[in-house]
C-alpha cells in the first residue's frame, strides 16, 4: 500500500490545540431529545398541509350533497375550540410543575389536560355521528371524505396525545421526575401545543371559511 | 376469519412465478436453517438484530439493499427479455404478470434498494465524521431499519400471496382504485410504502438531529465534511417530502378501503390531486437520494486526488440551494396533463435552474481533479464514470424540463432512459462508490481492487448499451411499459439493450465474487491503520473498523479536513503523544424494540391487505405494547470502564504504529 | 413514428427545439467531458511532469466561472422554454389551409374511439383527418387516464375522466401514421395504438359521408356496450346517432366504465383469468 | 453522549423551553397567551356570524387573525424567540413553514389552473376562446 508511507497521526494528540473551539460539541440530550421532536412536529405538519391543500381544493365538490355551511353547528366548534385551548393553558402548568418537580400538581394539570382533551374527543365523535346520520358521511363526496380525513386525522392525533398523557402520568407516579422522563414531558408538551395550532387553522379554514359559503 | 385470503391467493397454477419465489424461499429457509443449526442465532440476536449501533444498522440497512437490488433487477432482466421477444407476439410473459413486474422493479428500486443503500452509508459514516459516539436516537434508528425491512418483506409476500401492483411504481388513480384494480396488489404497494415510509422519516429526522445537534467540540457547520451537508440536506427532503408521501398514499387507502372519494371518478374526486401530491413528495425524492451520492463523491474525489476539495463554500451553497429547489418544481412530471403555457414555463425554468447548482458541482470536482494526484482506485473509477455519465443524464433532464419536448418525449422510454440515467449513474455509482470506499471502515479490510474494476467497467459499459438504444426508440415513439408490440423498427434497439442487460448481469456477478474473494482473502487485505487510502475526515482517525464507542477520545477539530490536518501537522512535528486521559463511556443498550415493533407492524400491513381486522387490532395493540414496554425500561445505557477503553485503544494505536514503522 | 419525421407544423417546431437544447447544451457538455477525462489522464498518480498542489482548493475567478456557465446555459434554455410553452401550449389554435374539423376523442379500456360532431360520425381505433386542416381535439376518458398521442404530429395530451383536454394539430402530408396510448392503463394498454389515416379533403368528405351511412349507430346503448374492458377490438365506423354523446361522457352524465367485469372482480386473485 | 454534554450550551435551548424564569413569570407568560388567543379566536367566531363588517372580506379577516393566534402560540406556549440561543430552532420552523406554504401555495394554484383549463362543460369552453 503506497499510503502506508504517509504518516498516520495519532487522532488523540490535537486535544486542545485549537485555541478557542467555536463549536461546543455535541448538545445535551435535552435538547437533542426535543430538537428531534420539533423536527418531526415540522413534519407531521407538512403532513397535515397536505391534507388541508386536499381539502382546499375538494371543498367545492359535493357531488350534489350537502355543502359545509348546511353542516356545521359553531356552537359546538366553540365548544371544542375552548376545551383545546384550556387544555393548552393547563398542558403548560404542568411543564411548569414538571420542571419545579411538584408531583401533585403536574398530575392535577395533566388530569385536567386529559378531561379536556376528552371532552373535545367527544364533542367531535358526536359531531361526526350526527353527520353520518344525517346521510352526510365521508363516501357520499369528495368535499364530506376530505373534511372528515382531516378533521379526523387530527382527532387521531388528540387521541394520541391522550394515550401518551396517560402513560406520562403512569410513568411519573411509577418513577418520580427522572432526567429521561422529564424529556418526555417536554415532548409532550409541544405535541399538545402544536395540535393546539394545528386546530387553529382547522376551525379557521374548515367551519369559519366553510360556515360562510 | 381470514378476510379475503383462500388458498386460492397462491398461484400454484402458475409456473414462472412459483419456481421463482420457491427457489427464494428454499434458498431463505436453508439459510435461517443454518443459522439456527450452527448456532449462530444467539450472536446475530445480540449483535445485530437488537444492536442500536448506528454502524451495524449501516451494514444492515445496505445489505438490505444489495438483496433487493438482485430482485429488483431479476425484474429488469425479465421486461428486457419480454421486449425483446414480444414483437408482434405475447412474449412468455402474460399482461397481468409483465405489469406486476415493472411496478415492482421501480418500487423496489427506488423504496428498498437505492434509499436503503443511501440511508445505510448515511449512517454508517456520519457520526464518524462528525467525530460522535452514536446518533442522536440509537434505539429510534433500530426501529427505522427494521420498519424499512418489513416493507421490503411485504413485497415479496406478495409474491407468494396475491399479487403485487399492476398499475406502475406510482399508483395513479383512478386504475388503482377498486373499481379498477379489486385485487390486493396495490394494497400490497400502499401499506408497504406507509411502513417503510415511517421508518425512513424516523431515520430523516435521527439525522438531521444527528448533523444539527451532535457534531465533536471545534466542528462547526463550515468544517463538515461535504457527505455530512449532502446528509443534512437529503435528510431535510427526507422529513420535508415523507410526510407527503404518507399523506397521499392515506387517501388512497381510504379510496379504497372505506369508500372515500378522494381520487375517484365518482363522488367529486379530482385524480389530478393524486398527480399533483405525489409528485410533490416525488420530486424532491430524486434529490434525497442524489445528494448523498454527491457527497460520496465529494469524498472519493478529493480523497483521491490527494487534494481539499475545490470551492467547498460554493459546493454548500450549491447543496442547500439544491435542497430548496427541488421543492418547487414538481408540475415538471405532468406538463403533458393541460396546465395553462404559464404555469408549464414557470414550472420548466424552476426545474432548470436546478441545473445550476448541479453543473457548479461537476465543475468543482472537475477542479479539484486538477493539479490533483490522482490514484485509479475503484471508487474513484464510480466517480469518473459517474461525472461523464450524469453530464449526459442531467443534458436530457433539462430537455425533458423544456415543456414543447416534453410533450414529445413524455412518458417514452427516452424518459425512461433519462432517469436510468440519472439514477445509474447518479446514485448507484455513487453508493457503490461508497461501498468500496468505506467497506475497509466496515469491516476491517479492503474489498479486491481487480474484480471491483472488472465489475465497475461491466457495470458502465453494459449501462451504455443497455440504456443509449432506450433513448434512440423513444424518439421512434415507443412508449413506457409496453408489455408487446407491432413496430419492427424498435426491435434491434430492444434486442441491444437486452444484450447491455446482461452485461450489467456480468458486472452483479463480478461484485458477489468480489464480495467472497475479499471475504476469502481477508488477511492480505486487512486495513492494520484505519486509514487505507490515506484520507481526510475523521472517519480515517479511528480503526477499521471502529470500536462500539468510535472514538477513545472524541476528537478536537480545529479546520477543515479534520484528519488531513492532524496528519500533516503530525507529519511537521514528528512525534505522537501518548498520554491520553481515559474516562469512563456511556453506550446505549441493545434493544429489540426495532424488530418487536417490525413484527407487529409486517402482521398488521399483511392483515390490513388481506382485511383480517382482528389481527390488525392484535398488531396495533402488540405494537402500543412494545413501545410502552421500552419507555418502561430503566436502565438505557451501560458504561464501558476507562480501563476497558484504554485497552481497546492502545491495542488498535499499537497496530497503527506498526504498520507505520513497517512502512518506514 | 420517428420523431424526428415530423408530419405537421406542432411536431416540425417541437422537433426543432428538442434539436436546439441538445446542440445548446451539447456546447457545454462535450467540453465538460474532455476535461473531466483530460484532467483524470493528465493528473494520474504517476505522471511525474503533472503538478500537484494539495493545497489549491480555492479560486474566486474560477468560481465566477463555474457559476456563470450553467447560469447562461439555463438563461437561454429558459428563455427558449418560457417561449416555447407558450406557442406550442396544445390549447393554441393552429393555422390551417382546410376548414377546422372538431374531433371528440374518449379513451376507453382499451381503444379509442374519435367522434366527430359537425360530421355526425364516430371511429373506432383509426383517426381519419383531412390533410392540411386545423384539427381541434377534445379528449376525456371513460374511465381511467390514458394519453393520446401521434408522435409524428406532434404534443401528447392526457384524457382524464370528468375532464376534457384540449389539443390542436395539423397534418401537413397524406399517409397513414400510428398513434398510441403513453399513459399506462391497463393490461390491454399496448393494444393502443391506432392508425392515422391523413387524407386529402375530397377523400374525408367522401369518407365520413359513407360513415354517416353505416349501419352501425353509435349512441348511449352502444358506447355502454364499449365501455366495457375488451382488447383487440376491430376498427369500426359509425353513424352518430347522439351528436351531444361526448358532452354526456365528460360532464359524467354517462357514468365511468365499471373496470373488470364482476366474475374478475370475484376472483380474489386476479392473477389467473 | 452525557459524558460530553456538561459543558453549559450557552448557545442553544431546547425548543418548547424556556430557559431560567420564576414559576409565577411563567404562569403569567401562559395566562396572558391563554387570554390573547381567547380575544383572537373570540373575534374569529364573531365575525363570522355578524353583519357588521363587510361580507366579502371575512375570509382574509380570518385567515389573518388564525395567523395571529399561531403567532401567539408559538411565542407564549412554545416560547419561539428571536433570540441567538432560538436560531435552529427557528430555522426549522422556517424551512417547516416554507415547505407548508410551497405545498399549499402550489396545490392550489396548479389544481386552479388545471380545473379552469378542463371544465367538461362546452359553453365555457367556447367563453374562453
Amino acid at each position: 500500500m503506497a499510503t502506508a508511507a504517509v504518516a498516520h497521526a495519532d487522532p488523540h494528540q490535537l486535544r486542545g490545540l485549537a485555541a478557542a473551539a467555536e463549536h461546543a460539541g455535541p448538545a445535551p440530550k435535552r435538547i437533542v431529545t426535543a430538537y428531534g421532536f420539533w423536527i418531526f412536529l415540522l413534519s407531521d405538519i407538512i403532513m397535515f398541509s397536505c391534507f388541508f391543500a386536499a381539502y382546499a381544493v375538494l371543498s367545492g365538490q359535493t357531488d350534489g350533497g350537502p355543502k359545509g355551511s348546511e353542516l356545521f353547528d359553531l356552537r359546538s366548534v366553540t365548544a371544542e375550540t375552548g376545551c383545546l385551548l384550556l387544555s393548552s393553558f393547563t398542558c403548560g402548568l404542568a411543564s411548569i410543575a414538571a420542571d419545579e418537580r411538584e408531583t401533585t400538581l403536574f398530575q392535577l394539570a395533566m388530569a385536567l389536560t386529559c378531561a379536556l382533551g376528552l371532552a373535545f374527543l367527544s364533542l367531535e365523535l358526536r359531531e361526526f355521528a350526527t353527520l353520518v346520520a344525517r346521510g352526510a358521511g365521508p363516501s357520499r363526496s369528495a368535499f364530506l371524505s376530505s373534511f372528515f380525513t382531516l378533521v379526523g386525522c387530527h382527532g387521531l392525533h388528540v387521541s394520541a396525545g391522550v394515550l401518551w398523557l396517560l402513560t406520562m402520568m403512569a410513568q411519573v407516579t411509577a418513577k418520580g421526575f427522572r432526567a429521561d422522563i422529564r424529556r418526555r414531558i417536554v415532548c409532550f408538551a409541544l405535541f399538545w401545543h402544536a395540535l393546539d395550532i394545528i386546530w387553529v387553522a382547522v376551525f379557521s379554514v374548515v367551519y369559519l371559511l366553510g360556515a360562510g359559503q | 376469519m381470514f378476510g379475503k385470503l383462500s388458498w386460492s391467493a397462491v398461484p400454484l397454477d402458475q409456473p414462472i412465478p412459483m419456481a421463482a419465489s420457491g427457489s427464494v424461499a428454499l434458498v431463505i429457509l436453508a439459510v435461517l436453517a443454518w443459522i439456527v443449526l450452527a448456532g449462530h442465532l444467539p450472536y446475530l440476536w445480540r449483535e445485530w438484530i437488537t444492536s442500536v449501533d448506528h454502524k451495524r444498522i449501516g451494514v444492515m440497512y445496505t445489505l438490505l439493499a444489495t438483496v433487493m437490488l438482485l430482485r429488483g433487477f431479476a425484474d429488469a432482466l425479465m421486461m428486457r427479455a419480454q421486449q425483446a421477444v414480444a414483437l408482434h407476439s405475447q412474449g412468455f410473459l402474460p399482461p397481468e404478470h409483465y405489469n406486476q413486474i415493472f411496478s415492482a422493479h421501480g418500487t423496489i428500486m427506488i423504496f428498498f434498494v437505492a434509499m436503503p443503500f443511501v440511508i445505510g452509508l448515511m449512517n454508517l459514516i456520519v457520526p464518524l465524521q462528525l467525530g460522535v459516539r452514536d446518533v442522536a436516537f440509537p434505539t429510534l434508528n433500530s426501529v427505522g431499519f427494521w420498519l424499512t425491512a418489513t416493507g421490503a418483506l411485504l413485497v415479496n409476500i406478495s409474491l407468494v400471496i396475491g399479487e403485487f401492483a399492476r398499475t406502475g411504481w406510482l399508483p395513479y388513480p383512478p386504475l388503482s382504485e377498486m373499481t379498477y384494480s379489486p385485487g390486493v396488489g396495490v394494497d400490497y404497494y400502499l401499506w408497504s410504502l406507509e411502513i417503510s415510509g415511517v421508518g425512513t422519516l424516523v431515520a430523516g429526522i435521527n439525522l438531521v438531529t444527528t448533523v444539527l445537534k451532535l457534531r465533536t467540540k471545534g466542528m462547526t457547520y463550515l468544517r463538515m465534511p461535504m457527505f455530512c451537508w449532502t446528509t443534512l440536506a437529503s435528510n431535510l427532503l427526507i422529513v420535508a417530502a415523507f410526510p407527503i408521501l404518507t399523506a397521499t398514499l392515506a387517501m388512497l387507502i381510504l379510496d379504497r378501503y372505506l369508500g372515500f372519494h378522494f381520487f375517484t371518478n365518482e363522488g367529486g374526486g379530482n385524480v389530478m390531486m393524486f398527480m399533483n401530491l405525489i409528485w410533490a413528495w416525488g420530486h424532491p425524492e430524486v434529490y434525497i437520494l442524489v445528494l448523498p451520492a454527491f457527497g460520496i463523491f465529494s469524498e472519493v474525489v478529493s480523497t483521491f486526488s490527494g487534494k481539499a476539495l475545490f470551492g467547498y463554500r460554493s459546493m454548500v451553497l450549491a447543496t442547500m440551494a439544491i435542497c430548496v429547489i427541488s421543492f418547487m418544481v414538481w408540475l415538471h412530471h405532468f406538463f403533458t396533463m393541460g396546465a395553462g403555457p404559464n404555469v408549464n414555463a414557470i414550472f420548466g425554468i424552476a426545474s432548470m435552474i436546478i441545473a445550476v447548482p448541479t453543473g457548479v458541482k461537476i465543475y468543482n470536482w472537475l477542479f479539484t481533479m486538477y493539479m490533483g494526484r490522482i490514484r485509479f482506485t475503484t471508487p474513484m473509477l464510480w466517480s469518473i464514470g459517474f461525472m461523464v455519465t450524469f453530464l449526459l443524464g442531467g443534458l436530457t433532464g433539462v430537455l425533458v424540463a423544456v415543456p414543447p419536448a416534453d410533450f414529445l418525449l413524455h412518458n417514452s422510454l427516452f424518459l425512461v432512459a433519462h432517469f436510468h440515467n440519472v439514477i445509474i449513474g447518479g446514485v448507484l455509482f455513487g453508493a457503490f462508490a461508497g461501498y468500496t470506499y468505506w467497506f475497509p471502515k466496515a469491516f476491517g479490510f479492503r474489498l479486491h481492487e481487480g474484480l471491483g474494476k472488472a465489475a465497475f467497467w461491466c457495470w458502465l459499459i453494459g449501462f451504455y448499451v443497455a440504456f443509449m438504444p432506450l433513448y434512440v426508440v423513444g424518439l421512434l415513439g415507443m412508449t413506457r411499459r409496453m408489455q408487446h408490440y407491432d413496430v419492427p423498427e424498435w426491435r434491434p434497439w430492444l434486442l441491444v439493450a437486452s444484450v447491455g442487460a446482461i452485461i450489467i448481469l456480468i458486472g452483479i456477478a463480478f461484485q458477489i465474487a468480489q464480495l467472497v474473494v475479499s471475504i476469502h482473502r481477508r488477511e492480505e487485505l486487512r486495513d492494520h491503520t484505519g486509514d487505507p487510502w490515506d484520507g481526510r475526515s475523521l472517519e480515517w482517525a479511528t480503526a477499521s473498523p471502529p470500536p462500539v464507542f468510535n472514538f477513545a477520545v472524541t476528537p478536537d477539530v480545529s479546520g477543515e479536513d479534520a484528519y488531513w490536518s492532524m496528519k500533516e501537522r503530525a507529519r511537521r512535528q514528528g512525534t505522537s503523544d501518548d498520554s491520553v486521559a481515559y474516562t469512563d463511556i456511556e453506550m446505549p443498550r441493545n434493544s429489540p424494540t426495532g424488530f418487536i415493533c417490525a413484527f407487529f407492524a409486517t402482521i398488521m400491513g399483511f392483515a390490513l391487505i388481506w382485511h383480517i381486522w382482528w389481527m390488525v387490532a392484535a398488531g396495533a395493540i402488540g405494537a402500543f405494547a412494545t413501545f410502552v414496554a421500552f419507555a418502561w425500561r430503566d436502565h438505557d445505557e451501560y458504561v464501558i470502564a476507562a480501563d476497558d477503553v484504554a485497552r481497546i485503544d492502545q491495542a488498535n494505536l499499537a497496530e497503527r504504529r506498526a504498520v507505520m514503522s513497517g512502512a518506514g | 413514428m420517428n420523431i424526428f419525421d415530423p408530419q405537421g407544423p406542432v411536431a416540425a417546431a417541437e422537433r426543432t427545439i428538442l434539436v436546439d437544447s441538445v446542440a445548446i447544451m451539447l456546447a457545454i457538455v462535450l467540453p465538460t467531458i474532455a476535461a473531466i477525462l483530460g484532467f483524470a489522464w493528465w493528473y494520474r498518480a504517476s505522471n511525474r511532469r503533472a503538478q500537484y498542489q494539495p493545497d489549491w482548493a480555492y479560486s474566486g475567478r474560477l468560481e465566477l466561472v463555474v457559476w456563470a456557465i450553467p447560469t447562461l446555459t439555463i438563461i437561454l434554455l429558459g428563455g427558449v422554454a418560457w417561449i416555447g410553452a407558450h406557442q406550442l401550449d396544445p390549447a393554441r389554435p393552429v393555422e390551417g389551409t382546410g376548414p377546422p374539423l372538431r374531433i371528440q376523442v374518449v379513451s376507453l379500456d382499451w381503444k379509442w374511439l374519435f367522434i366527430y360532431p359537425d360530421q355526425r360520425v364516430a371511429s373506432l381505433n383509426a383517426l381519419t383527418v383531412p390533410v392540411g386542416s386545423p384539427l381541434q381535439f377534445e379528449l376525456t376518458s371513460s374511465s381511467v387516464m390514458n394519453a393520446f398521442f401521434i408522435p409524428q404530429l406532434g404534443s401528447m395530451i392526457y384524457t382524464m375522466n370528468g375532464m376534457v383536454t384540449r389539443l390542436q394539430l395539423r397534418a401537413d402530408n397524406e399517409g397513414t401514421y400510428q398513434g398510441l396510448s403513453s399513459h399506462f392503463s391497463g393490461d390491454g394498454f399496448p393494444g393502443m395504438m391506432f392508425d392515422v389515416h391523413v387524407v386529402s379533403q375530397l377523400s374525408f368528405t367522401d369518407w365520413a359521408s359513407k360513415a354517416a351511412g353505416s349501419n352501425q349507430a353509435l349512441n348511449a346503448e352502444s358506447y355502454g356496450k364499449l365501455a366495457r374492458q375488451s382488447i383487440g377490438d376491430a376498427k369500426v365506423t359509425y353513424r352518430l346517432d347522439d351528436p351531444l354523446l361526448f358532452q354526456a361522457v365528460a360532464t359524467q352524465h354517462i357514468p365511468a366504465a365499471p373496470g373488470p367485469s364482476p366474475d374478475q372482480q370475484a376472483q380474489v386473485s386476479p392473477r389467473s383469468p | 453522549m452525557s459524558d460530553q454534554s456538561l459543558e453549559s450550551h450557552a448557545t442553544d435551548v431546547a425548543p418548547g423551553d424556556e430557559g431560567e424564569g420564576r414559576v409565577r413569570t411563567r404562569i403569567l407568560g401562559y395566562v396572558v397567551g391563554l387570554g390573547l388567543a381567547i380575544v383572537l379566536t373570540a373575534t374569529s367566531f364573531f365575525i363570522v356570524g355578524t353583519d357588521l363588517v363587510w361580507q366579502p372580506s371575512i375570509p382574509v379577516a380570518i385567515v389573518v387573525l388564525a395567523i395571529a393566534q399561531m403567532g401567539v402560540h408559538l411565542v407564549f406556549f412554545l416560547h419561539i424567540t428571536t433570540g441567538p440561543d432560538n436560531t435552529n430552532n427557528v430555522l426549522a420552523l422556517a424551512f417547516g413553514v416554507l415547505i407548508v406554504i410551497l405545498v399549499i401555495g402550489g396545490s392550489l394554484w396548479i389544481m386552479a389552473n388545471l380545473n379552469a383549463n378542463m371544465m367538461p362543460m362546452d359553453q365555457i369552453m367556447q367563453m374562453q376562446r
